[in-house]
């Protein structure tokens, strides 16, 4: 097998926090190929989002080693890591904040084409245009403000945004949990064809399962800080091993498979049990 | 089907199946709700500001043609004479040099001083204050102990010295009163700033690959500035009213160069027999302050254009 | 004070436009301090209603020589703290300001004399050059015990005058004074006085006319005319012991127009000083018709500004003088309305073709060096002089007997040297015969005023505005009044 | 806590200290020489010369600065020129008429625009509330000497129920207060009712309006208790500018404090008096600073000392 | 109080009777008609869900119905009675119901609560305005507040009473509003997306608590998710929601099992499919139980997962 596309090697990061440090991401490691999916999940807090920062280097880990496609960018300097950065991007979990609110959905997605040295204007826009098209999004929204928007939309401007650098890594953090279900399917679907048309890698972060097992091929499970368990979406989903993840596994409410009433029998059984 | 979340369509279009009910929307409360009160504030302020600010610009843009003595003439015969008299429409000053003209001529000084002293400090202040706020360490440690500093020192004091360092001519008095209302918009768009640079679309730049300059030239300071040049526009009284405390403590512009601080602080001497010498030239500030800051205001509040084809 | 800060009925508020840092003159004295100071402390003589000097605490002053004048101290003076007063104290006076650093009266002392005691009252005042206006000098020199006396400003300490300090705030430049039981004189007639500081002009008015304070001095004439009229207000005028000019710069090199007497007559030619006095100073003013104020001792009428503009362009042009420009410079607040008559003055030479611009200078500013020409040049200098001791003569020597050597050192009027006037002058002020000495200072205003100093000249009156419950306000030429003789009605 | 104390103390004095350098170098650069207002324009050249002897003004520049920055360190800066009296104590008699006033002022301040504010965000848009709006930014533009002259002739002369001067009774503190908190009420109740209206269309607003809580507690324990810190920091600003002297309107008013002090010991060149006045005022609103500084905290949970923000 | 909802279910009036209720917003861009004549009841013991996707009217529904929504803004109509009484005919009537009859979970927790306010002085507030505990008795409150949020879930409760909302998590601040909601002891709960921040197992006891408390007091909830997994387990009714209107309305099974609308099925379709699973290694019975109730023996069926089995 050839080198994998990313490989996160005993991930450790801190916080500053009064009085001392909090250990957000304790000894971490995980590796996908190029063009696959790795989903993570786990509770909230348990450090989902600041291994996407640290992927970004929005945080600088505290030890360990992220290889990008051989290079180690884990303690990389800002000035080298920049020209480097159009190759790995991110989807942010706050849709609303990560879109600058005076610029144009339109503006907002060519920005990373200026970045690519694109330098006529038209040029841009027109490229803009056409990836604000591809995320499902009305023409008509091009000269809209962010704020004009609904979540789900500003979720997609965001994607659209991240796909212009024409990125080679995609973290997405809680990408669709702003969106009701069916903008999600649609843009799980999007990913998807997209990462068939050019083998982009993702990192997808959500604490739905059920996205989980749409779109990924390998899931890490975490729990406070730490891996609890690894392997393809396949074996972690239906034959969980950790206790954490079973726990997880149970309480995921499955519409699909569900059938049936609310319980009242159980729960009133449960509140006289209660009450004795 | 599009899964675009679309607004309900006014009046509820969208639907066919479904009976449309009747609204029950009266007039009375469209009258009393907040958006038509915005716009008619908004509308309000446009107007009144624009009126007020046109009355006062528009005579002093044409000072050199309207048929006004001279400023400068004096008929020491018809000196202090109340409004309306003798064609003397503000009346005559000490000298008996018809006020408007004084005003009229003063104000072009007094604009240019007042505008430049305005866009100097902002610019300084906004520059500054966002570098504080955005790069914070040892830039910020700087430019907060300056603001402090200028804080804890008596302002007039330092402002006459320095014009009695170098002269009180205009360029000097433009810039000493741009000194001393930079800190004014530094410490806004500063703690503007400091909030700004915490929101993600900062670090989703970053991660595109911007330098930091460029971070802040081109994403945190549109952010700020729509803010931060309402207060600007504030200033434009203050810039006014110190030329005139200047006078008052003998730095203004050297005379007999007519400008409003100096027609006022001249004529406070005679506030209590002659209030017009006073009191005509700070209406026509207080005018115009007020006009274009309704202005401002109502270019703020006014109701973004509707876009929406829908 | 009551709850609006009116006075009492046995107190009386005076209100100085300038704060009253000491109750001493030695480094300073200003008009209005003059009132306050000497109804604390007191000289030898004052200077009397016509500018004469009268005698305060010697009851005889007399010159018993060219170069000795015998004194003789009134008998039985005491101190406001019951000490008597003594010979030692003048002698130990004179010593003390003649020590200061910066007095400002040494410079009207050709050279202070030496007292040389006779009996225990009686004491001569030796010179070696004859000082025939000692008397008027001495009402500078202020008596205070001997042994409390310091080469500064005093504090405070003890005087004789008929009243003493009870308490005093000199930042806010704030004094209460209470009668002074041991006073040798009359007793005054008001318990108490409050001395304020209200450096505003509207502010003083608008004390005054609450009724807030009882007097304020030193008022401008758009004041008085404010004033003039309101009910429960009187005002009171003298004329005062300076002469304002606007003066010529006499550092001119010999070609310049204004090295020329002619040029400067024709100018002052452009100047309407009626309307300036009628108008702008509102009569508050009286033009100049000499070189020194018609109120000194010895003054000469030598000439008047005539107002003729086509006179003034015609000899212009006569003399070649062309795109002449003035500047005119001068110290914010040197005269009342000073800003208004520069204004004014502008206008006046504009009418005669001469363009004038104007440079003000802020108190505590540079005017000095630009004066004696150190910073840069100009034309017409806007300035006041004051002969605090009423005699001509301290006038006139000092502002034009100029010489050289003081020239070298930019001491002079304004670079006025002209050796025969400086001649004429000192000629004048060694003359110990009365008669005599009138003759010669009134030949030497004549040469002066011949060399047309000023372009123009103006003798300003000392106004004061009082409540009506005052009287006895007896308002001297030197812009003070003795308290003691003041009342207030019940 | 106490590292942050002291190292805030630490940048204050170094500030204090900037800023007496940084006048003493603009005074002696400025025109003007403190022995002629000293000694008169009558004074000779070699009185003149004595008395620069007398103050030390002869001394090069740099030695001058030296003798400084030892008296500096004693705390006594030297006799004021004209006063003839340590210039510290001449400032130190003056500084209460100063903290006096400005007291008097920001107390009158937030006792009028705080409800003034929530008064305007509680009906935003309304012909009264434009009104008002009117009225403060007309407040702004008014010269406070004007302002001064007309309430001294409002209120002294024509209905003489004020002092027109001076500090000899508190009613002579009304008229000045006055006029010094008209531009700052009309700064401040602008900016409340521009936190209020914000707060105000907070969602927590809502939700607790939801919870039943009653609208007078919504406005002030809420809304108020949110936009607590942007005003009071307003005002703690204003307050520390404020010990600087309120210039023209201790003039107008005669009162005794440091304003009118600056203006008089700048026109004497009174040096000594100029550097305890500047090194006073700066030390008080460098502590001012500090304390609201520090005040911060307590107002606003979310903010931890040292991290600020300096508004 | 463990009345027997079926015998309840028609007999009494319904807790929440809501009909033809429009709401309408006045916005620059005209009347937006937010909610278009909905009818629904809710009685005692039940739960009505309304399901839609973003931005069709839910939230709107909801504040509307306790007269949250700006004065100045939204214009109400139709009938709304809240224990039978009509509040939007009489505004000043839902002032005796919100914080003692009427509760809400509002939608998003992180800017619920006042920054500046302790969790427990906020939660505090609400005890004292349900008039569970007076003012005075501090330690009745104290008492209270610890176990409400205890209820929660929430660990080390006295430690987060002194708490400022930013040091709490978005899910825990979830939790806690829940705990403020349940404070009064309602009989109606509005909870717009209660559990929209936690993480699946959060959510479970969550679910869990609100049965719980609907079998022992007989408590109406308004329920509102975009979470059909949610929305199946808990409510009685369903409400699909589109563009203001009810497009389809039913009980749970029939909405689940046979939607009517293409819509619906749109939107069911689109769930993510999860599958079965192999629950083989389980080897903790009784663990949701006790968590949830706080009660160590209780019989063990994993409550959400009823029925999951084929
Ligand atoms: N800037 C920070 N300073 C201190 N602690 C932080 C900071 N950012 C995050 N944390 C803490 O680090 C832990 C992990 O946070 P993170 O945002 O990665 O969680 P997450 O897994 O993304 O949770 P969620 O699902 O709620 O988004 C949390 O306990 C959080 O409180
Ligand atoms: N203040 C407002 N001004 C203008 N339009 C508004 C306002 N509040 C809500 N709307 C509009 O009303 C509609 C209903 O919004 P609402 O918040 O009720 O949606 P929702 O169903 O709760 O969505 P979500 O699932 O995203 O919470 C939306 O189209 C929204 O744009
Ligand atoms: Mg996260
Ligand atoms: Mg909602
Ligand atoms: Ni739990």
């Amino acid at each position: 097998m050839t080198k994998p596309f990313l490989a996160v090697e005993n991930l450790v990061v801190d916080y500053h926090v009064p009085g001392g440090t909090f250990r957000a991401v304790d000894d971490v490691s995980f590796s996908v190929d190029k063009g696959r999916t790795i989903a993570v999940v786990g509770e909230s807090g348990c450090g989902k989002s600041t291994i996407a920062k640290a992927l970004m280097r929005l945080v600088t880990p505290t030890s360990g080693r992220i290889e990008l496609d051989g290079t180690d960018i884990a303690s990389m300097s800002e000035a080298k890591l920049r020209p480097m950065r159009s190759r790995f991007q991110m989807v942010f979990q706050d849709p609303y904040g990560s879109l600058d609110p005076h610029m144009t959905a339109q503006e907002i997605v060519a920005e990373p084409l200026k970045l690519q040295g694109v330098r006529s204007k038209a040029e841009r826009h027109k490229a803009a245009a056409t990836l604000i098209d591809q995320v499902g999004l009305p023409v008509r929204s091009l000269d809209k403000h962010p704020s004009e928007f609904s979540g789900g939309q500003r979720q997609r401007i965001g994607i659209a945004r991240a796909l212009a650098s024409k990125p080679e890594l995609l973290v997405c953090d809680e990408a669709t949990s702003a969106l009701d279900v069916s903008v999600q399917a649609q843009v799980l679907r999007l990913l998807k064809s997209i990462q068939d048309d050019t083998g982009i890698t993702y990192v997808f972060i959500s604490h739905n399962l059920g996205v989980v097992q749409e779109i990924s091929d390998s899931v890490m499970v975490m729990q406070k800080g730490r891996l609890v368990e690894h392997g393809s979406t396949a074996s972690v989903l239906t034959a969980p091993k950790e206790d954490y993840t079973r726990k997880l596994r149970r309480a995921a409410l499955d519409p699909s498979t569900m059938t049936g009433l609310k319980p009242r029998h159980l729960v009133r059984s449960l509140a006289l049990a209660n009450q004795a | 089907m599009s899964l675009d979340t679309a607004t309900p369509a006014p009046g509820g279009a969208g639907e066919t199946v479904r009976q449309p009910s009747p609204s029950a929307v009266t007039k009375a409360d469209i009258a009393r709700a907040g958006a038509t009160r915005r716009r008619n504030a908004a509308k309000w302020k446009l107007i009144v500001g624009t009126i007020c600010t046109l009355l006062v610009i528009i005579p002093i843009i044409l000072a050199q043609v309207l048929p006004l003595p001279d400023a400068n003439f004096q008929d020491l015969g018809a000196r202090r004479l109340p409004p309306l008299t003798d064609g003397h429409l503000f009346g005559t000053d000490q000298l008996g040099r018809d006020l408007l003209s004084r005003v009229l001529h003063g104000g072009q000084v007094s604009l240019t001083i007042g505008l430049l002293a305005v866009l100097v400090s902002g610019a300084i202040g906004i520059i500054l204050g966002a570098a504080a706020g955005y790069y914070g360490g040892w830039v910020d440690t700087i430019v907060s102990r300056v603001l402090e500093a200028q804080m804890s020192l008596p302002l007039l004091m330092m402002l006459l010295l320095v014009v009695a360092l170098f002269g009180p001519s205009i360029p000097v008095i433009t810039f000493v009163i741009a000194i001393a209302q930079w800190p004014e918009v530094a410490r806004l768009t500063r703690s503007m700033v400091l909030v700004e640079r915490e929101k993600p679309y900062v670090s989703a730049a970053r991660i595109l690959g911007l330098h930091k300059i460029q971070i802040l030239i081109q994403h945190i300071i549109p952010n700020v500035i729509k803010q931060a040049t309402l207060v600007v526009l504030l200033l434009l009284a203050q810039a006014v009213l110190l030329e005139s405390a200047l006078s008052f403590l003998g730095a203004g512009p050297q005379r007999p160069f007519a400008t409003w601080g100096r027609i006022i602080s001249d004529g406070q001497d005679y506030i209590t027999t002659s209030w017009w010498m006073v009191t005509l030239p700070g209406l026509v500030i207080v005018l115009m302050v007020v006009g274009v800051n309704l202005l401002g205001d109502g270019l703020r509040d006014r109701p973004r254009r509707k876009k929406k084809g829908a | 004070a009551g709850p609006t800060g009116l006075p009492g009925p046995s107190t009386l508020t005076l209100a100085l436009n300038r704060s009253l840092v000491s109750l001493d003159n030695k480094l300073n004295q200003f008009d209005a301090a003059v009132t306050v100071q000497r109804a604390v402390r007191q000289g030898l003589t004052a200077i009397g209603p016509e500018t004469k000097p009268v005698l305060v605490l010697a009851e005889r002053f007399e010159m018993t020589g060219p170069t000795e004048w015998t004194v003789t101290l009134r008998e039985g003076i005491r101190y406001s703290d019951n000490s008597p007063v003594q010979v030692e104290d003048v002698a130990t006076a004179l010593k003390m300001y003649q020590q200061v650093q910066g007095s400002f009266v040494a410079g009207f002392f050709p050279e202070f004399p030496e007292v040389v005691p006779v009996d225990d009252r009686t004491f001569k005042m030796v010179s070696k050059k004859p000082i025939p206006i000692l008397d008027s000098l001495m009402s500078m020199i202020l008596i205070t015990p001997a042994a409390q006396n310091k080469p500064e400003e005093l504090q405070e300490g003890v005087g004789t005058g008929p009243y003493v300090v009870t308490k005093f705030n000199r930042g806010a430049g704030t004094y209460s004074l209470e009668r002074n039981k041991n006073y040798w004189g009359p007793a005054p007639q008001v318990d108490n006085v409050e001395v304020r500081f209200l450096p505003e002009e509207s502010s003083r008015v608008i004390a005054l006319r609450s009724g807030e304070v009882d007097v304020i001095d030193s008022i401008t004439p758009d004041s008085r005319e404010q004033l003039a009229g309101l009910p429960g207000v009187e005002l009171q005028e003298a004329s005062s012991l300076r002469l304002n000019q606007i003066f010529f710069n006499f550092r001119k090199p010999a070609g310049h127009p204004l090295a020329d007497p002619r040029v400067r007559q024709a100018l002052s030619m452009a100047i309407d000083g009626e309307a300036l006095v009628r108008d702008v100073l509102v009569d508050s003013v009286t033009q100049a018709e000499g070189v020194t104020p018609s109120s000194l001792t010895g003054y000469h009428k030598t000439g008047e500004y005539v107002y003729d503009p086509e006179k003034a362009k015609a000899t212009l042009e006569e003399l070649g003088v062309k795109d002449l420009t003035l500047k005119i410079i001068w110290e914010t607040g040197e005269f009342a309305s000073d800003t208004s008559v520069m204004e004014a003055l502008v206008e006046m030479f504009g009418k005669i073709g001469v363009k004038a611009e104007l440079q003000q200078f802020e108190p505590g500013g540079n005017i000095l060096a630009w004066r004696q020409g150190k910073q840069g040049d100009w034309d017409l200098l806007g300035n006041g002089y004051p002969s605090p001791t009423g005699l001509a003569i301290t006038m006139l020597q000092g502002m034009y007997s100029g010489t050289p050597e003081k020239e070298a050192t930019r001491e002079t009027y304004q670079g006025y040297v002209i050796p025969e006037v400086t001649a004429k002058i000192q000629a004048a002020s060694a003359e110990a015969d009365p008669a005599r000495r009138t003759e010669l200072l009134n030949d030497a205003q004549q040469a002066v005023w011949d060399t047309w100093p000023c372009a123009w000249a103006f003798v300003p009156k000392s106004v004061l505005a009082h409540r009506e419950r005052v009287s006895g306000i007896n308002l001297a030429p030197t812009n003070s009044y003795p308290l003691v003789d003041v009342r207030l009605e019940a | 806590m106490t590292n942050y104390i002291l190292k805030r103390l630490g940048q204050g004095l170094l500030t204090v200290f900037l800023t007496v350098s940084t006048v003493f170098i603009l005074i002696r650069m400025a025109p003007g020489d403190p022995a002629v207002s000293y000694a008169g324009p009558l004074a000779s050249n070699d009185q003149l010369a004595a008395v620069r002897e007398q103050f030390g003004l002869d001394k090069p520049v740099l030695e001058q600065y030296w003798i400084f920055l030892q008296q500096l360190f004693t705390g006594n800066l030297g006799q004021s020129y004209s006063f003839q009296a340590p210039a510290m104590q001449v400032v130190a008699e003056r500084m209460p008429y100063t903290l006096t006033l400005a007291t008097a002022a920001i107390l009158l301040t937030a006792v009028v625009a705080i409800p003034l504010g929530v008064w305007m965000s509680r009906r935003p848009d309304t012909g009264k509330e434009l009104g008002v709006n009117v009225l403060t930014i007309a407040g702004q533009s008014m010269p406070d000497f004007w302002t001064g002259i007309m309430l001294l002739t409002g209120f002294a002369v024509l209905i003489p129920i004020f002092p027109a001067s001076g500090f000899a009774t508190w009613g002579g503190l009304v008229l000045p207060t006055i006029t010094i908190a008209i531009l700052q009420i009309a700064l401040i109740s602008r900016m409340v009712r521009r936190e209020m209206t914000t707060n105000l269309a907070a969602p927590f607003l809502t939700v607790a309006r939801s919870r039943g809580v009653r609208s007078s507690a919504l406005t002030w324990r809420y809304a108020m208790g949110n936009s607590a810190i942007p005003v009071f920091t307003a005002l703690g600003t204003r307050f520390a500018a404020m010990l600087n002297g309120v210039v023209v309107v201790e003039v107008v008013f005669a009162w005794p404090g440091v304003g009118s002090l600056i203006v008089r010991a700048l026109e004497t060149r009174d040096y000594p008096l100029i550097q305890a006045t500047v090194l006073l005022t700066a030390l008080l609103a460098v502590g001012v600073q500090l304390l609201i500084d520090l005040a911060y905290p307590l107002l606003d949970p979310r903010v931890r000392l040292g991290k600020a923000a300096t508004a | 109080m463990a009345a027997s909802p079926e015998t309840q279910k028609f007999t009494e009036q319904p807790l929440l009777e809501v009909r033809d209720f429009q709401v309408e917003l006045i916005t620059d861009a005209g009347i937006i008609r937010a909610v278009d004549s909905v009818s629904f009841s809710i009685h005692r013991g039940e739960t009505v869900t309304i399901i839609g996707e973003s931005g069709s009217g839910k939230s709107t529904t909801a504040m509307g119905i306790l007269r949250l929504l700006p004065e100045d803004l939204a214009v109400l109509s139709g009938t709304v009675l809240i224990d039978g009484v009509d509040i939007t005919a009489d505004p000043k009537a839902i002032d005796k119901v919100r914080g003692k009859t009427l509760a809400l979970i509002p939608q998003d927790p992180m800017t619920a609560l006042s920054p500046v306010h302790s969790i427990g002085s906020q939660l505090f507030e609400a005890i004292r305005i349900a008039g569970a505990a007076s003012a005075k008795d501090k330690g009745a409150l104290q008492a209270r507040a610890v176990r409400l949020l205890e209820q929660v879930h929430i660990p080390t409760p006295e430690k987060q009473l002194k708490k400022y909302p930013h040091q709490l998590s978005g899910g825990m601040l979830q939790r806690v509003l829940i705990a403020i909601a349940l404070a009064s002891e309602p009989q109606l709960l509005v909870a717009d997306e209660p559990t929209s921040a936690l993480d699946v197992t959060v959510q479970g006891g969550i679910l869990d608590l609100l049965l719980e408390l609907q079998e022992q007091r007989g408590i109406g909830i308004l329920m509102i998710t975009h979470d059909l997994g949610v929305a199946r387990l808990i409510s009685d009714r369903i409400h699909v929601m589109k563009d203001g209107s009810f497009v389809e309305s039913g009980e749970v099974q029939q909405i689940v099992d046979h939607p009517a609308t293409q819509y619906t099925r749109d939107l069911l379709a689109a769930v993510p499919v999860l599958g079965p699973w192999d629950e083989t290694p389980a080897a903790t019975p009784g663990r949701r139980a006790a968590h949830a109730a706080g009660s160590p023996a209780a019989p063990d069926p994993a409550l959400t997962q009823t029925g999951a089995k084929p």
